[in-house]
């Protein structure tokens, strides 16, 4: 097991639930990204999300389409992200999930992605655009060195699709709150509880739920079923709007902290 | 040739479906209900119906005469697609998937349009059906396409502004991608040309596909043979992969998919995915893509709003990987050139797309026989690009 | 009904020949080539071939059914002119025209125009043939249809401003006559309605009697019978005539020409010559004129610049006084209502011009029984009125 | 015979040829008309071409139609030109011919218009419009009051036709000088002399020539072989250009006596 089973079997043992927290690497920096993903990690952050920056990000919400083009006009690429992920892993061991998109890293070279990214200490990977039918091209490479590949599930994904996609996940399953794209519309509680119970029961992978949770309320709700909530849009407006501010992390840390309280 | 694609939608290594988990659910339930269609006679009835009755289907294939002496080589005919309602083929493949739709019990149409010429034919067929429709077009194409947006408007369509990324046809795919999975239960996402994720580019590579069938019919009547040579022009792929797939199992017809090469392919400048590009994946499948070493897609460009992609379908990928259709490219200059070629020889407007499978077959019927023949797809008129021939005095 | 015209051109007390002397020779040098051609079976297979492989007839009689079940009456046909090439019934007449003037041996076209829509179907014919061609067109007009300018000048036309007179349509006439006085031995006037003098009213007429033709054999085979109802629009009666011609001795058909009452026949701002008019001599024929006590041409008006002339086809004028037609009104408020009505209910946006005709029927069908049949003559479609219609917010 | 018949044949017996002026009734005013008609008779003109101006004259150069619409704006009608012409005939016996378009005469009535021209003092009508096949309708009423029907000859109409409508002409016959409208053109002397001869031939009545001329030099050579000369856009432009003069009528005249005094 990697650290991403590692982590959800620690948090099952204390009765917590996992708080990931998305962010886009490269914006405003790659620098400053390290320092975000330091200060979070001291914040309580279980498990990290690190958006890598795509041209089409056609599954994301106006704040994360935008911080992907700030990622990408200061120059960030899948390498620099995997150089970012082997410093980050000379301080830390906390898990971390390589979110994007597929063209990207099939620019890179699929094989060649894995070992390196692996080799950098990526604990997962999760690609919006690669579903169940087309993974097979990337998790020959990634599956081979022990790379989890993070599965998502939708609202509109029926029962006999879930079994498939469940019974080859790896690390956790991803249920995405709202059927829309990130950060847009607020979740239904009752809606995820009710698909959620569902996923439970057939199969024993944690279960984490994202796309639209902005709020320690809607943290500690949702909390009660699921075994980790996704925070991306809210932390990617936050670090815009105080970009420029000396205590971006303090702030960024502070938020995070308060949402974490909910979730022990 | 092996039937493509699979059953996943590949095209040889192209084609698939690279979509979001929530959209999975609606592909399948499409593909499902189009499969349906396909065997069902009262479907192909009903859409043969209005091809004829209200598309104005078959379009002639013209002999261009003066076209032809004038080039002292081929014998050139046109598929006049641009008599087509609305003015295009797009018409054809927007038929299909309302008909399709409408079948479906989907109340709703999102489209996204670059030259306004799928917005309008999609606009139109959710009128002729009594649908909700949002078309979805970049702030710039807005702006250089005010007549098609005009168009849409009176039809009763909205035309969604899409300011992000460099808001041209990309983005507004992007946006309309991201509509639909926000929408997906109710709303039918009607995409133009043969690209998006599987079932898409077969379904409209088969809708369009009434193209060759009526070509491979006409000319056997008017010459009792195959043309020797096919062209057309190549934006997502849809008037080519119609006009070609009639033909792909013979033999001794050549094939030539045309490419805009805007300012010159050594320019950044250019619509030339086959040609320009690398195997990338957007948009739902796998193919061609105009992409920067990173893989991060680039823009394209074509005075040609309608070849304005930096994809292309992946049908079209595969034709090329197994040397089927050879793929060339027309700059701006020469596209141009044979906008008023064709305009002052035959009283033909063309649309500035189709202008660029005139080009090439200008290129090739002075070096042909004059008992060859040439097919070139004429995908549609235009009058849209009245303006920005005599604005950029390119005349 | 007796044969319309006798040999000089009169139906009834209208039409005629009131040319100047120098032109005289000429319209009856034309009137012997027409009668030529009448009897020639290589000119009607000549012409018959252009219309189907160049302009893409038959056009359709298309069933709208939406708008006819929303109106709660008669079922509904278009006659989908809107569909030949250069997007109206136009181009019938050019075609049969330029043929003609083939023959001849001439080698230069002229033409008026207002819309510009008989320009660009006179331009097309013209780079088709590979003749010299000019088109007179007011000043005004020019502003108003810049799209059909641009197109004009595409096709290698050059677009003579008219700024005598009041700038529009009668005075483009009025010029190209001057113009066809000097340059009448190598010139051919290509009329584009159903006016001028003998033989143009009979020629124009029988070069667009394809439209009725066609109707009367789609019907038959959609319904088994004749319609019981035909509208048309009428500026100077073209496409009204084409469509009714067949029909004339058809005792069970009605028939209604629509004229443009603009702001309404209580204002001076309409172009309803029979309905607003009195009898007069202008542009080489008698017939209804829009006219002061004096006996000076007033000017017309329309939404629909199509129907901004201050005259009628002579035929319609007999037809009106032999109760054979009835001819009715609409306001530019009705016609764009009816465009409006039509581009949300069929996707068809249809030229102002032809939205007259619409707005009738509108009127007509709730009153009819369901078993009942209109049939419209669709002239055109309106692209080139978006801009219009945007403009003047009025929808 | 009439005063146009009248005035031929005197000026056959003097060896001179016939002075034929056109000037648009109205142009500035019916009024300044007046002065100008008695002050072109006292300059040697010998026939008057009156202009009845219509809104759409379009055998009419730019001249001519810019003159009818100024004629059109100060009011001018028909009616308001047979008043001219019964207070020119209360002074002068100079003949006079109606010049115009078909429309105004038919709004007018042709019957009534007959009537009331003779009485006015009419001595001949030239409609453009009114080509031989259509001439019937007026001439059924003009030729039985006895208004001449003055009929026009163009350079394009063949011998057969020229026949024919010399056979019915009254007064005299109008040779149209060039193929074009009126006052745009210089006519090709040769040209019409081959033409007028022929006309001749089948004629006796007499052949003026007009459209396009405006020096004593045209007029000279033109009045070698035919009875008279027409010149009209010329006077209509110096009217334009001196209407306000007071030496108006001065100026007219002195430019149309240079004219005449070739022609004696
Ligand atoms: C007239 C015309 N031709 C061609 C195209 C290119 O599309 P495709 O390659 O799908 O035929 C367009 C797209 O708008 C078009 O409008
Ligand atoms: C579409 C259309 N319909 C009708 C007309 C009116 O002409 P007509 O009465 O000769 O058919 C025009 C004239 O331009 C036109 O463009």
């Amino acid at each position: 097991m990697g650290r991403i089973g590692d982590k959800f079997e620690a948090l099952c043992g204390s009765k917590e639930k996992a708080l990931i927290v998305y962010l886009t690497a490269g914006d405003p920096s790659l620098s400053v990204t390290k320092k975000l993903i330091l200060g979070l990690e001291k914040a309580g952050v279980d498990i990290l999300e690190i958006g890598v920056p795509f041209s089409d990000p056609t599954a994301d919400g106006p704040l994360i389409q935008m911080a992907s083009q700030r990622a990408l006009k200061s120059g960030t690429t899948l390498e620099g992200v995997l150089d970012l992920v082997t410093e980050v892993r000379k301080v830390s061991e906390i898990p971390i999930v390589l979110f994007g998109y597929f063209n990207p890293i099939f620019a890179y070279g699929v094989k060649k992605f894995a070992h390196i990214a692996r080799k950098a200490g990526v604990d997962g990977v999760l690609v919006v655009d690669l579903p169940y039918e087309e993974a097979k091209e990337l998790r020959i490479y990634t599956d081979a060195v022990g790379i989890d590949f993070i599965s998502l599930i939708a609202p509109t994904t029926g029962s006999e699709r879930l079994t498939k996609i469940a019974a080859d996940a790896t690390g956790f399953l991803y249920y995405i709150s709202i059927t829309g794209i990130t950060g847009t519309a607020a979740p239904k509680i009752d809606n995820i509880k009710t698909k959620v119970n569902k996923i439970r029961k057939i199969t024993k992978l944690p279960v984490a739920v994202g796309f639209g949770i902005s709020k320690p309320q809607q943290a500690r709700e949702i909390a009660r079923f699921a075994d980790g909530v996704v925070i991306g849009s809210a932390v990617v407006r936050l670090i815009d709007e105080n970009k420029n501010n000396r205590d971006l992390v303090k702030i960024i840390s502070g938020y995070v902290s308060g949402i974490k309280k909910v979730l022990r | 040739m092996k039937t493509q694609p699979d059953q996943y939608g590949h095209f040889g290594i192209f084609g698939g479906r690279y979509a979001a988990e929530t959209l999975m659910p609606a592909l399948i339930e499409l593909e499902k209900a189009y499969r349906a269609c396909q065997k069902d006679k009262t479907f192909q009835k009903e859409f043969e119906w209005y091809q004829r009755e209200y598309s104005g289907r078959p379009t002639p294939l013209y002999y261009a005469s003066r076209m032809s002496e004038s080039l002292r080589g081929a014998k050139i005919y046109l598929k006049r697609e641009d008599l087509n309602h609305t003015g295009s083929h797009k018409i054809n493949n927007t038929l299909g998937q309302a008909l399709l739709a409408r079948r479906m019990g989907k109340k709703k149409f999102i489209a996204e349009t670059g030259a306004g010429q799928h917005g309008v034919a999609t606009a139109t067929v959710a009128a002729l059906f009594g649908m909700e429709c949002k078309i979805f077009m970049g702030e710039e194409d807005i702006r250089r396409q005010a007549p098609n947006v005009f168009r849409m408007k009176i039809l009763g369509a909205e035309v969604v502004l899409v300011k992000s990324g460099t808001a041209t046809l990309k983005d507004a795919m992007n946006e309309a991608m991201r509509y639909w999975v926000s929408s997906v239960r109710d709303t039918f996402y009607i995409i133009g040309t043969t690209a998006g994720p599987h079932p898409y580019p077969q379904m409209v590579r088969n809708f369009q596909s009434v193209i060759g069938r009526e070509t491979k019919k006409q000319i056997m009547k008017l010459e009792g043979r195959n043309p020797d040579v096919l062209i057309a022009c190549v934006g997502g792929g849809s008037n080519a992969m119609g006009t070609f797939y009639t033909f792909r199992d013979e033999k001794n017809v050549a094939m030539y998919g045309v490419e805009a090469a805007g300012h010159g392919l050594h320019t950044p400048e250019h619509s030339a995915s086959i040609n320009g590009g690398k195997v990338g994946v957007l948009h739902g499948n796998k193919t061609y893509l105009l992409q920067d070493e990173h893989g991060q897609v680039r823009d394209a460009y074509s005075i040609a709003a309608g070849l304005d992609y930096p994809g292309v379908g992946p049908e079209h990928a595969y034709f090329h990987e197994t040397k089927r259709v050879k793929y060339v490219t027309i700059t701006d200059k020469e596209a141009v050139a044979a906008f008023s070629f064709l305009s002052l020889k035959e009283g033909i407007i063309p649309a500035l797309e189709s202008a660029h499978a005139i080009a090439y077959a200008m290129k090739m019927a002075p070096k042909m026989a004059r008992n060859k023949i040439i097919v070139i797809c004429l995908s549609g008129r235009g009058d849209k690009d009245a303006q920005t021939i005599i604005e950029t005095n390119a005349l």
